[in-house]
């Protein structure tokens, strides 16, 4: 089976591999470009736990074939901060205290930024329903929900 | 004299759920109960959970003991 | 013997109590942590495990020839790869287990006893080839008839999973095998004299199903064998002393000879107190002579982890019109999965913990069936039994006509209380917990139409254990804690606020990490909620103990006697003089006055936190559906101490939201062959962000007097009482009893039905 | 891993040469939500996926006189987007909105989940309703077929080897009409359906309702179009008793099974129930027109 050739952007990075016509573009992530802040919680889509961008649209890395990265935009966790400066977002997580374990973190993170960016200024309710895919199992989200108000908060005021 | 109180397995296994021994420290009370029912060397018993007047002790050795004290032995308690 | 910690005046505390951020809280915000599945090294290749499709099957041929030849196939290996294995109890992260279970659980010798049971492992160059190679195997089986719930175990002709198990606990030894492991009794008083005594008596049956801990991280290791220098094992686990332990052991290792690193953990819960994955994989190193990588699939978690029992409580509690509870009874039964070993007695030991009754008597029985060995899973064995104490409790003082918590208030264990296991409760905060609930402004709110309302109690002991702690002191005054409890809530944090309080040196002056088994002395695992409770005190005896050395050197200085040196503040006095020097000038200059400063703090934690929650839930349910919304939610929890607030309240806002879960739909589904039917977050619908209100909570504090700080654990208690607080709720809310677990729609629709 | 080659064509032509070329089994592949999972198992037969995202006809959808005209590969994240859609066909959307997570919303699309054929789709009860029909492209050329038509039982459509769903198609509804789609989940969200209803309601001036079409999911091994239920709503004001004549009609016509989402008994009680109750919501709509 011969590998396919891909270049795409991810984190702004121009970025080249080879893989096979079947890998995830997750598989890709974590062990060809060794960005392993992506997680791997089902493989099936149900926890969100390896969210990222494609074109700015949030999916899941585990449902996206490698090959279809060919041209797009890829964002991950580690594109979010600016180097050391915490994004908004990252920062009220650290505040509240909405991460216990932290295997969930950076699909939400990645999540709660396509959130905001889509609708600035969600209800309570909008935000827990557009972060139904994130399965938390440590904070019963009450603290992930509360950084999130938070964070749009603040990034409306920087606005 | 210290008071020694057995969970039912033990009892099951010696005919007694409590005894009288006499002891400084808490090696003092097995080596007196194996001394008095060596099948007790077979058990769990240096497994088990204890507590020397109602304080829990894991793994004891040295703890120890008044002449009025209650030394409970039960089910090593652990967590999720 | 005297407790000579006694809890400080918490109003003085200038870093406890506060909340800082996490010093993990970068890497863990940006995705640089490190988990389970996270390393990778050179020359490694993947292994997977070749798991039964049945649930109760005798293996009558393996054929690996066909794998075994498929290019990029570098080992397989089964059970008779294990060095001889015999039966010995040995001391794991969940208390003991016999080491022969352990290692027929790792790989299966000649039975499969649950569908997903391992069989034998396989490693190739890649995930992809391992996982075709599975494909190849051909597995010969003669099917047996399994047995899936504690009836069907203890039936009298029921197929026998272990022939040579024997029920231990019967006042005659058996002479024919059996399902049933043991029978335990626990006693106090006579139950037959109490109730006797009672004006109203309840008795049911309660059902729980099996549930899973469902850590979002699945169990993964990388391994390298090396058979003259150090093996390691990279793994994520709540005690990596105890992989190394149990996984030496079976592989005759010198401890010595066996790093374990534990990685930063994606949840566990008590689900990660033992070993799946990591002396296979080091089995197919030594074999490939190869680092070896093994991730689980998400089924396979779900299939082939240990979750948390099934159970059939039987509960008999009668009180006094008065309100006086004169008696409660309970007859457990717990299923271990396939491998004795349920957390049946604890169950028994936490079920009526709460009440101050003279009368108590529980059964407990351990029975194996053909399903995953269950595991720890927070609070082992208590949510189970208090569930159905606490829903006959519950329905008592409604008989009574009784608000529940005066009910529970009226009979509330308190210091001096005799528990049924034996020893008298220290000071505990059950009575302050209710009298919060009481006062809360959820319990004053009214319910609208079809809302119920239900409270639940809950107890867990939190014992201590063996801790180890080194606090090393940099020459700029700042330290590194070396601790070895695996973070898997946010510990690190609360072990810095602890160094900074007994220092008097800010808490951002000190680093905690999580040493390997090289780099500290043993520590039980994460589990119990130990940590804070017994690391944070070996956290100040380290501490204390750099307190002496900086006194010491600040003596030296000054050539004055030790006696005259005050610590404050972080800064050595003279109290005979006018001198000061702090922290950051004794380590300056420490190699001058005898070296540098480290201190140490090994401990075996006396004493007990023993916590208890007072929980209440609102509901609304729908009549037409059967469907379940939890409205209002209030956690209310003695913490003895909350060290770092946030996280106190994450805990038990947690441990609320995975006892919503196990109340409302969380079940594993067998078909009548044992298959399981919802190995994944699809289908075992663990609770969503759309699924919860915010939860409220309600931290009392009522000093624990075996810590310095009053501690007590808090991760545990918070599991229990979601499960009566919610089906309770739901009862109040049908005006039916509920007895079985989830309240899932359907169950839901099935008791309005039966009840109009 | 059995997914052994990737074909990325460009128009709908060049996509049906490509089908018929191939010489392994070979799928469409539009968000992949649920073929990257099912072509996992490493058992399973080497797989051709025809990627269709790169075909602009796949992925836009257009509203005229003719009603709506959906490329079947429009992700459902900018399918729910089109307020113009939306205004038409709220109960479509709201079923497309409902599959999956956001995450999944990202990729999903109506064709897909139509195509892929669960007897739980969520959207193939409100195109049942909606009178929705199904371009079908191959070799030999175009055909035309009710998506009532389209599926044919559990995860098989109608199409031969070499056809490719090439546009969905919804009338324009008459005036005062509207739909709705409801489901049962025993969560809030990423479950799938246990049952589902889809009711479009047509009413005169009066309200009366003159045209009902009534669609449930999950309760066979197809969605089912119920014309009793339809019958039971029609003529009347959807007074109580027409409500529940049609959701007894509706639960008559299931023929569910028990599984672990579900017993058939309760599937049978609660399909009747999300039929009351949006003939309800579609009826409020249809007067609000």
């Amino acid at each position: 089976m011969a590998k396919v050739h891909v270049n795409t952007t991810v984190n702004g990075d121009a970025v080249e591999f080879l893989c096979n016509p079947g890998e995830t573009l997750l598989d890709i992530l974590r062990n060809d470009l060794q960005l392993t802040g992506t997680k791997e919680g089902c493989g099936s889509g149900d926890c969100g736990a390896c969210s990222i961008t494609v074109d700015d649209r949030l999916v899941c890395s585990c449902l996206v074939l490698a090959v279809e990265a060919e041209g797009k935009k890829i964002g991950t966790i580690e594109g979010v901060a600016d180097k050391d400066q915490l994004n908004v977002i990252q920062q009220k997580f650290l505040e509240h205290a909405a991460l216990q374990c932290g295997i969930c973190t950076p699909g939400l993170i990645v999540s709660v930024q396509a959130l905001l960016k889509e609708n600035p200024n969600p209800t309570e309710e909008q935000a827990r329903y557009y972060l139904a895919g994130n399965l938390c199992r440590c904070t019963g989200y009450d603290k992930i929900i509360r950084a999130v108000m938070d964070a749009a908060e603040t990034m409306r005021g920087a606005a | 004299m210290a008071r020694v109180i057995f969970p039912d397995e033990i009892e099951k296994l010696i005919g007694e759920n409590n005894l009288m021994v006499d002891a400084r420290v808490f090696r003092d009370v097995v080596t007196e109960l194996i001394g008095r029912y060596p099948e007790l060397k077979e058990s769990s018993l240096d497994k088990m959970a204890v507590a020397i007047d109602d304080v829990i002790v894991v793994d004891p050795l040295l703890e120890p003991i008044n002449s009025d004290s209650d030394i409970y032995f039960f089910h090593f308690v652990t967590g999720g | 013997m005297k407790n000579t910690n006694e809890a400080t005046d918490a109003s003085h505390y200038k870093y406890i109590g506060t909340r800082s951020i996490r010093p993990d809280g970068f890497e863990k915000v940006t995705g640089r942590a490190n988990y389970g599945a996270d390393l990778s090294l050179p020359g490694m290749i993947w292994g997977k495990m070749l798991r039964s499709p049945h649930a109760h099957a005798m293996i009558k041929s393996i054929d690996i020839s066909k794998a075994e030849a498929l290019a990029g196939v570098m080992a397989v290996v089964t059970y008779n790869d294990f060095p001889s294995v015999s039966s010995e109890i040995v001391a794991t992260g969940e208390g003991t287990e016999d080491l022969l279970d352990l290692a027929r659980n790792l790989m299966a010798d000649g039975k499969v006893l649950y569908h997903g049971h391992a069989i034998l492992g396989v490693a190739a160059i890649s995930r992809q080839i391992a996982e075709q190679a599975l494909a190849l195997i051909d597995v010969e089986y003669e099917v047996l008839p399994a047995v899936l719930d504690v009836r069907d175990a203890m039936a009298k002709d029921a197929p026998v999973l272990h022939e040579k198990m024997y029920t231990e606990g019967l006042a005659e030894t058996p002479n024919t095998a059996s399902n049933v492991a043991s029978v335990v009794e626990l006693k106090k008083g006579d139950v037959d004299a109490g109730f006797a005594q009672a004006d109203v008596i309840v008795e049911r049956e309660f059902y729980t199903p099996t549930v899973h801990q469902g850590y979002i991280e699945p169990h993964a290791c990388t391994v390298r064998y090396d058979e003259h220098g150090q093996s390691m094992v990279w793994c994520s686990t709540q005690g990596h002393f105890d992989v190394r332990a149990t996984t030496a052991k079976l592989l005759h290792m010198s401890l010595s000879k066996l790093k374990v690193i534990a990685s930063e953990i994606g949840g566990g819960f008590g689900g990660k107190t033992t070993v799946y994955l990591e002396p296979v994989a080091l089995l197919m190193s030594k074999k490939s002579g190869r680092p070896v990588k093994m991730i689980m699939d998400r089924d396979e978690v779900f299939k082939a982890s240990g979750p948390g029992s099934a159970t059939r409580n039987w509960i008999k509690i009668g009180a006094k019109n008065d309100g006086t509870i004169t008696a409660m009874q309970g007859k457990l039964h717990y299923e271990a999965g396939a491998f004795k070993g349920s957390p049946a007695r604890l169950g028994g030991m936490t079920a009526f913990t709460p009440y101050d009754v003279e009368n108590m008597f529980v059964e407990c029985y351990d029975v194996v069936v053909n399903k995953p060995k269950v595991a720890a899973y927070r609070a082992p064995g208590a949510p189970q039994a208090e569930y159905a104490a606490e829903m006959i409790v519950s329905e008592l003082a409604a008989r009574l006509a009784i608000d529940p918590i005066d009910f529970r208030l009226q009979n509330a264990a308190k210091e001096g209380t005799k528990t049924i296991y034996g020893p008298k409760l220290k000071r505990v905060g059950l009575v302050e917990c209710l009298e919060a609930a009481k006062n809360s402004p959820h319990y004053q709110q009214a319910l609208k139409e079809n809302q119920g309302r239900g409270v639940s109690s809950g107890f867990w002991f939190n014992i201590g254990g063996s801790s180890s702690v080194t606090l090393n002191m940099n020459r700029d005054g700042t330290g590194t804690i070396v601790e070895g409890s695996p973070d898997i809530g946010g510990s690190r944090a609360s072990m810095q606020l602890m160094a900074a309080e007994t220092l008097g040196i800010a808490a951002e002056s000190f680093k905690t990490i999580v040493a390997d088994t090289e780099n500290i002395a043993h520590n039980d695992g994460t589990g119990g909620s130990r940590t804070t409770f017994a690391t944070g005190m070996a956290v100040v005896e380290a501490a204390k103990d750099v307190i002496r050395q900086m006194k010491e050197r600040a003596a030296s200085v000054w050539n004055v006697n030790v006696d005259v040196i005050d610590w404050v503040d972080g800064v050595a006095i003279n109290v005979g003089g006018s001198e000061k020097l702090s922290a950051a000038e004794i380590c300056a200059t420490a190699d001058r006055t005898g070296g540098q400063i480290s201190g140490q703090g090994n401990i075996n934690a006396r004493g007990a936190g023993p916590s208890f929650a007072v929980h209440i839930c609102d509901v609304e349910v729908d009549k037409e559906t059967g469907k379940v919304d939890v409205v209002r939610y209030t956690a209310i929890q003695d913490a003895g101490k909350a060290i770092h607030p946030s996280y106190v309240e994450g805990q038990y806002q947690g441990g609320a939201a995975q006892g919503i879960g196990w109340a409302l739909n969380e079940e594993y589904v067998y078909n009548d062959k044992g298959i399981l039917q919802n190995p994944g977050f699809l289908d075992y619908r663990i609770p969503l962000a759309s699924d919860l209100p915010m939860i409220e909570t309600v931290i009392v504090e009522v000093p624990n007097p075996a810590h310095p700080f009053g501690v007590r654990g808090v991760g545990e208690s918070g599991i229990i009482p979601p499960l009566a607080a919610t089906a309770y709720a739901v009862s109040d809310a049908i005006n039916a009893p509920i007895t079985d677990l989830p309240c899932s729609p359907p169950n839901v629709l099935a008791v309005i039905q039966a009840n109009s | 891993m059995p997914i052994v080659d990737y074909k990325a064509p460009v128009s709908v032509d060049e996509a049906i040469t490509m089908l018929a070329d191939c010489n392994t089994d070979v799928k469409v592949l539009a968000g992949g939500t649920d073929l990257i999972i099912q072509a996992r198992p490493a058992s399973s037969n080497p797989l051709t996926v025809i990627d269709v995202k790169y075909i602009d006809s796949m992925m836009t959808a257009s509203v005229d006189s003719d009603g709506l005209t959906l490329g079947p590969a429009m992700s459902c994240a900018e399918f729910t987007a089109r307020d113009d859609i939306k205004a038409i066909y709220p109960g479509l959307v709201e079923a497309a909105y409902l599959i999956g997570s956001t995450q999944v919303q990202g990729r999903a699309s109506v064709g897909g989940n139509l195509s892929n054929a669960s007897p739980a789709a969520d959207t193939i009860p409100p195109l049942i309703a909606n009178g929705a029909r199904c371009v079908v492209a191959g070799p030999d050329g175009e055909r035309d077929v009710a998506v009532e038509d389209f599926v044919v039982g559990v995860g098989n459509n109608c199409m031969l080897a070499g056809e490719l769903l090439k546009k969905i198609h919804l009338p324009l509804p008459q005036a005062r009409t509207s739909d709705a789609y409801l489901r049962f989940i025993p969560r809030t969200e990423m479950d799938i359906a246990v049952a589902g209803a889809g009711v479009s309601i047509t009413l005169n001036s009066d309200g009366l309702c003159t045209a009902a079409r009534v669609a449930i999911g999950a309760v066979a091994v197809t969605a089912l179009l119920v014309p009793a239920a339809a019958e039971a709503l029609i003529g009347t004001k959807l007074e109580d008793s027409a409500l529940q004549a049609a959701a007894s009609a509706a639960s008559a016509a299931s023929k569910p099974i028990s599984d672990r989402r579900g017993t058939a008994d309760y599937r049978r009680h609660v399909v009747g129930v999300l039929v009351k109750r949006a003939a309800s919501i579609a009826a409020q709509r249809a007067q609000e027109k």
